[in-house]
């Protein structure tokens, strides 16, 4: 629906426009980004996004530093979900090395991997609760994600960054008092998220915030690159733990929530159905977890993978991260890019906030739930 | 599903676009063409874009391959332990490994997916260090946008042809490109002791 | 409309029994300030998710009276959690002296206080304190909500410290020197 | 295949306390949840709620009918040899502070009780060490530290607008509680128009609310100033008619008549309150409801002061007292609204039951007063925020049509009423 102020133009009608910075210090731009928007009375007629706040150069860092450091520094990109930054590093370098990983290290990495994405996703839940006015569901997300940040203590003795996933599998192993503590805390959790649809899904008030707001068609999905659950709100169904199985997601049976025409509500609902879908993964993982060691056996102690080039993708919380290494037979990585998701999500945001209103635009910045930390690496 | 699967795709693009062949050194498990020059990508995105399916620009990156990375990059010069004041050993091997030759050329790579039939096609480049000069790729792949500019921002290869080309991640004051391996971090006022 | 205190020291110790009403003054201000310290709602790294918690529901900050505020004009307490780029300094800068006096600045986290892992990166600002003066320090990357409800805890013991001749008042600190000169502060 | 036996960790955090881990904390949530009268704490939690609630309760009995206290004081006064203007004087100086003591006192109480409300709507605690149990000095620690902070007034401010707008929000606020009825005849000013004169001036606060916004030349508070100006002025017709069935059925503009009309029980036991007048009293209410939540600007209707949208709103350059002055505002309308919520729809002073008519009317009139400013602090943390255009919509679409027909409906009631089958 176009919006008023674009609509009535002609000689004479032109309203001059205000330049506002929603600046690098905002309460809803989750982290440091600079969105210069020009108004038209309420109305964007332009936005340019800036980023960089949170550049902090790690590509070049790890081009100094041997590849056990760099796991340290991949968790500082998307630090919601930092486990399958760890994984997606471990995977390209196992990929140069031909490395096989015992399989109850790939347990636990799916394990992990399942848990961090339901906190990611409680920690989007309660900020896309504060953008659109809610304060109350941001306390509830965070009481079930403390449950899950206990389980972490209690396995690998970090809360946000865990440097768990090491090359060659896992740095920690956990005991039947660990899985009986996760199976409690799934079992309390079903409940809480038909809680969450009657709090904030299905209130109508949220529903007309977000219905018709930030209509994304599946060829501008797929056109602008988008990833994770705001290319599956468009309806296109990719999902790299469907597409390209690994670490045993293959024996896991999970369907792939999409949605239909790709509004916040539908980016947001994707996101909400994940979390169901995540619990049936980690009940069947904890069934059927192997015993054996944790780690593969003959790495060196620093590892220096043979020269060549490799690229693994996993299905982080917030989309398709990938890590392209390149390798010259040294002990710190020839050269490593990250394909970052929020990074590539975020660009769309130049062309589908041109008539949206001041109220929309938080609301579409919330429903891509960008992480600055992997926007500017 | 193999992502190697899609021969013909590859078969058709060889074909199409004039001396381009499998890569050498290809990315481990995924099809790799390197392409001889500039003008050909554009033909070649178009026809991947068009017959072949693959509407979905995954990664435009790069590599520069002049040699092992220039300590001066780094503020403490690449010193893995900050306390200790004498420099220690750099992690960095000046031999390169079997099969790898240091040369001045920077080495671009776009990642091209095909969500339907689930398969991927990385494209190759080289080109000279001092001008690097590529046709932009945001006339077929919207995400090419955001990912090309830091691609100029990191490697200074510029793209012609793309609308907004200006830098996107490091601070409005920083000189040269800090991906580069000869680039050497000039101190400004935040860095002094 | 703020009540301006600096010329009310000279006043009380002109007056007999004035030195007490000045020590009693000073602890009800001090006390009102500690009860009272508001942040701003500014997080740039992963530490701002760890601040994130200490707001939620376990580890609550709001039994210390402490509320994030969205403006710099009504906070007084600068919480840089994260990461302290160059592109961002200028604008950290801004915010610290659009903040009314008296102000207070919490460096969280490795980065802050020294730029953490990413010492030698060529975009990072080694540590908050080069470009604005901090109060408390607070080790870990991220650290625990523990750690940082401690250092409000050591901040609140700082203000307590604090005295109305040493520029406890509401004009600018720049004017009057530092607020606790070397070696007193102990 | 399960998981091996316990297995010993190389000495993982423990709660250096109680020597256990971390993860077998007592207070795990799931625990809360399951049995919570099984712990202590909220036992006793409960017990001294009752004891506040029978303590009050006592007091009232103690002091009794306030207006009774009003003649008395008269005429102590008259006795000790003022001259008759003077002791009108005096008189009106008496009740002028008790008003304006209200209206501070309610703002120290009104802040600490939302941000208790809104702690364990939210399952967490709130203040809690600020002076004392539950931190019930917690405002008045907040209200030292704003008296000593520095006043900031930007450069790009218009310095006279600037200090002028906090000052043109709060005064009308104030002077609206004039004919506020606190008790059964219990007002500081008897006026024959009391409605008509509330309304008037509770509508030039949004004067005030506009100078902030483009006084502090900050684009952000210019944007929540127009957002207010445009959202208060609209809801203002809501509220105004919304009242007007009850205007009609007690048939005049004065509160204590109005008070008055809604004395007695219909059947012995149901109150003739208007809110259970049978259809025309509850879409009164809510109307009424909603249009003054809308006036003070608190969800779902926050737009003006919309935290994630526009930073801090109009009052994001305001820092130190006259930041205050806008909060004093805020809770000031909604402590008139909920007085004239539990006037106009819950018989302000008549007590629900029969039996209970011995607890003096000031009591009943303060509990459904706090009864309605509950509802407005838990509005606050339960719905999300509306859109600019949808808010709007809502009222001019809505809201003013329904209730001229309610109007309609309200006229249809008298007619029965004057034709002797009506509700008398």
């Amino acid at each position: 629906m176009k919006s008023e102020a674009l609509i009535v133009t002609g000689p004479g009608l032109e309203m001059d426009t205000m330049f506002v910075n929603l600046g690098p210090q905002h309460p809803s731009t989750h982290g440091v980004l600079r969105l210069g928007l020009t108004l038209a009375g309420e109305v964007i007629t332009k936005a340019f996004p800036d980023i960089g706040y949170l550049h902090r150069g790690t590509e070049k860092l790890m081009e100094a530093r041997n590849y056990h450091q760099c796991v340290i520094l991949t968790d500082r990109w998307d630090y919601c979900s930092a486990m399958p930054n760890n994984l997606a590093f471990c995977l390209s370098a196992e990929k140069l090395m031909a490395v096989a990983i015992p399989p109850r290290a790939q347990a636990l990495r799916v394990i992990m991997c399942e848990l961090n994405r339901i906190a990611s996703h409680l920690i989007f839940l309660g900020t896309y609760g504060i953008d659109i006015g809610a304060f109350t569901p941001f306390l509830y997300a965070f009481r079930e994600r403390e449950m899950i940040l206990d389980l972490y203590e209690k396995c690998c003795g970090a809360r946000l960054t865990y440097n768990y996933i090491r090359l060659g599998g896992v740095a920690a192993d956990i005991d039947s008092d660990w899985v009986a503590k996760c199976r409690e805390f799934l079992e309390y959790f079903k409940p809480r998220l038909d809680e969450y649809d009657t709090l904030l899904s299905f209130n109508p008030i949220f529903l007309a915030r977000t219905q018709e707001v930030g209509l994304i068609p599946k060829e501008a999905a797929v056109g602008w690159g988008l990833s994770g659950p705001n290319l599956r709100g468009s309806g296109v169904s990719y999902d790299v733990r469907k597409s390209e199985p690994y670490c045993g997601y293959e024996a896991y049976d999970f369907d792939v929530p999409v949605g239909t025409h790709g509004s916040c509500w539908d980016r947001y609902f994707c996101r909400v159905q994940e979390m169901r879908q995540s619990v049936r993964i980690l009940e069947a993982a904890l069934t059927k977890l192997p015993s054996g060691e944790l780690m593969a056996k003959g790495l060196a102690k620093v590892p220096r993978p043979p020269a060549g080039e490799a690229y693994a993708h996993v299905e982080a919380s917030r989309g398709d991260l990938g890590i392209y290494l390149v390798s010259d037979g040294g002990v710190a990585p020839y050269r490593i890019h990250v394909r970052a998701p929020c990074f590539i999500n975020l660009a769309i945001l130049q062309e589908i906030l041109i008539g949206k209103k001041v109220a929309d635009v938080i609301a579409v910045l919330g429903s891509f739930d960008i992480v600055l930390g992997e926007v500017d690496r | 599903m193999n992502p190697l699967a899609g021969a013909d795709a590859v078969a058709r693009l060889l074909a199409a676009v004039p001396k381009a062949e499998i890569a050498s050194s290809p990315v481990k498990d995924y099809p790799t063409i390197r392409l001889a020059a500039p003008a050909d990508l554009l033909l070649a995105a178009r026809l991947l874009k068009g017959d072949l399916g693959f509407m979905y620009l995954e990664m435009v990156t790069a590599v520069d391959w002049l040699g092992p990375v220039n300590l001066g990059g780094f503020v403490c010069g690449g010193n893995s332990n900050p306390l200790s004041r004498k420099p220690a050993a750099p992690p960095v091997s000046p031999v390169p490994g079997p099969g790898v030759s240091y040369r001045p050329m920077l080495d671009l790579l776009w990642s091209f997916g095909n969500l339907g039939e689930n398969r991927k096609i990385f494209l190759r480049l080289e080109l000279p260090r001092d001008r690097a000069e590529v046709p932009s790729l945001t006339s077929l792949f919207a995400a090419a946008d955001w990912q090309e500019r830091e691609a100029f921002d990191l490697f200074g290869i510029r793209f012609t042809g793309h609308p907004n080309l200006i830098k996107i991640l490091t601070p409005d004051f920083l000189q040269g490109h800090p991906l580069r391996k000869d680039y050497v971090h000039a101190k400004d006022r935040y860095d002094e002791e | 409309m703020g009540i301006i205190l600096d010329k009310f020291p000279l006043i009380a110790k002109a007056i007999p029994g004035g030195q007490v009403v000045l020590t009693s003054t000073d602890y009800i201000i001090d006390l009102g300030r500690k009860y009272s310290l508001w942040p701003l709602t500014f997080g740039l790294a992963c530490c701002a998710i760890e601040m994130m918690v200490a707001y939620a529901g376990r580890f609550d900050f709001d039994r210390f009276g402490v509320i994030p505020r969205p403006s710099p004009r009504q906070a007084d307490l600068l919480l840089i959690a994260g990461t302290v780029t160059k592109k961002m300094a200028a604008p950290i800068v801004d915010i610290y002296h659009q903040m009314p006096e008296p102000r207070f600045v919490m460096a969280m986290g490795s980065c802050a206080n020294c730029g953490g892992p990413f010492y030698d990166s060529y975009s990072v600002v080694k540590g908050i304190d080069r470009i604005i003066p901090v109060d408390v320090y607070i080790p870990g990357c991220p650290p625990r909500p523990e750690a940082l409800i401690y250092g409000v805890m050591e901040l609140q013991k700082k203000i307590m410290r604090m005295k109305l001749e040493r520029g406890g008042g509401a004009t600018v600190q720049a004017e009057k020197g530092s607020r606790d000169p070397a070696g007193e502060d102990a | 295949m399960t998981a091996p036996e316990k297995q010993v960790f190389p000495g993982p955090v423990l709660n250096h306390h109680s020597g256990k881990l971390l993860i077998g904390t007592r207070y795990w949530p799931t625990e809360i949840w399951r049995r919570p009268w099984s712990l202590p704490r909220y036992r006793a939690g409960a017990l001294w709620l009752v004891g506040i609630i029978l303590g009050i309760a006592a007091i009232g009995f103690g002091i009794g009918e306030l207006a009774v206290w009003g003649e008395k004081i008269l005429v102590w006064l008259g006795r000790c040899g003022l001259p008759a203007p003077a002791v009108a004087w005096v008189w009106v100086l008496i009740k002028l502070c008790c008003v304006i003591g209200v209206i501070v006192a309610n703002g120290l109480w009104a802040v600490w009780w939302e941000r208790k409300i809104s702690a364990h709507i939210q399952s967490r605690m709130g203040p809690m060490y600020a002076g004392g149990f539950h931190g019930w000095a917690q405002t008045i620690f907040d209200t030292i530290k704003l008296l000593l902070k520095e006043d900031v007034t930007p450069a790009a401010a218009d310095q006279a607008m600037h200090l002028l707008a906090p000052i043109v929000a709060i005064a009308p606020c104030i002077i609206a509680f004039a004919p506020v009825l606190f008790g059964n005849e219990l007002a500081a000013a008897k006026l024959d128009m009391g409605v008509l004169y509330i309304f008037a001036f509770a509508s030039i606060s949004v004067i005030g609310v506009v100078m902030a916004g483009w006084a502090s030349g900050n684009k952000y508070s210019l944007l929540g100033g127009l957002r207010a100006a445009a959202q208060i002025v609209s809801y203002e017709l809501p509220r105004g008619f919304s009242i007007v069935p009850v205007l009609m059925f007690a048939g005049s503009l004065d509160l204590a008549v109005i008070d008055r009309a809604q004395a007695g029980y219909w059947m012995g036991c149901i109150p003739r309150w208007f809110v259970f007048y049978p259809v025309v009293g509850q879409i009164a209410f809510l109307f009424f409801l909603i249009a003054s939540v809308a006036e003070t600007n608190r969800t779902p209707f926050d737009i003006p002061e919309a935290e994630s949208e526009l930073v801090a709103g109009f009052h994001t350059e305001f820092s130190g007292m006259k930041w205050s002055m806008f909060f004093l505002m805020e809770y000031g309308y909604v402590l008139l609204s909920s007085f004239l919520l539990a006037v106009f729809f819950l018989g302000g002073g008549a007590s629900p039951l029969p039996w209970l008519v011995g607890i003096p009317s000031w009591i009943w009139m303060l509990s459904k007063a706090m009864l309605m400013m509950f509802v407005f602090l838990w509005f606050r943390w339960t719905f999300p925020r509306l859109r600019v255009d949808q808010l709007m919509d809502f009222n001019w679409k809505f809201l003013l049509p329904w209730s001229f027909a309610n109007i309609g409906l309200a006229g249809v009631l008298v007619y029965l009423h004057l034709r002797g089958w009506g509700l008398r």
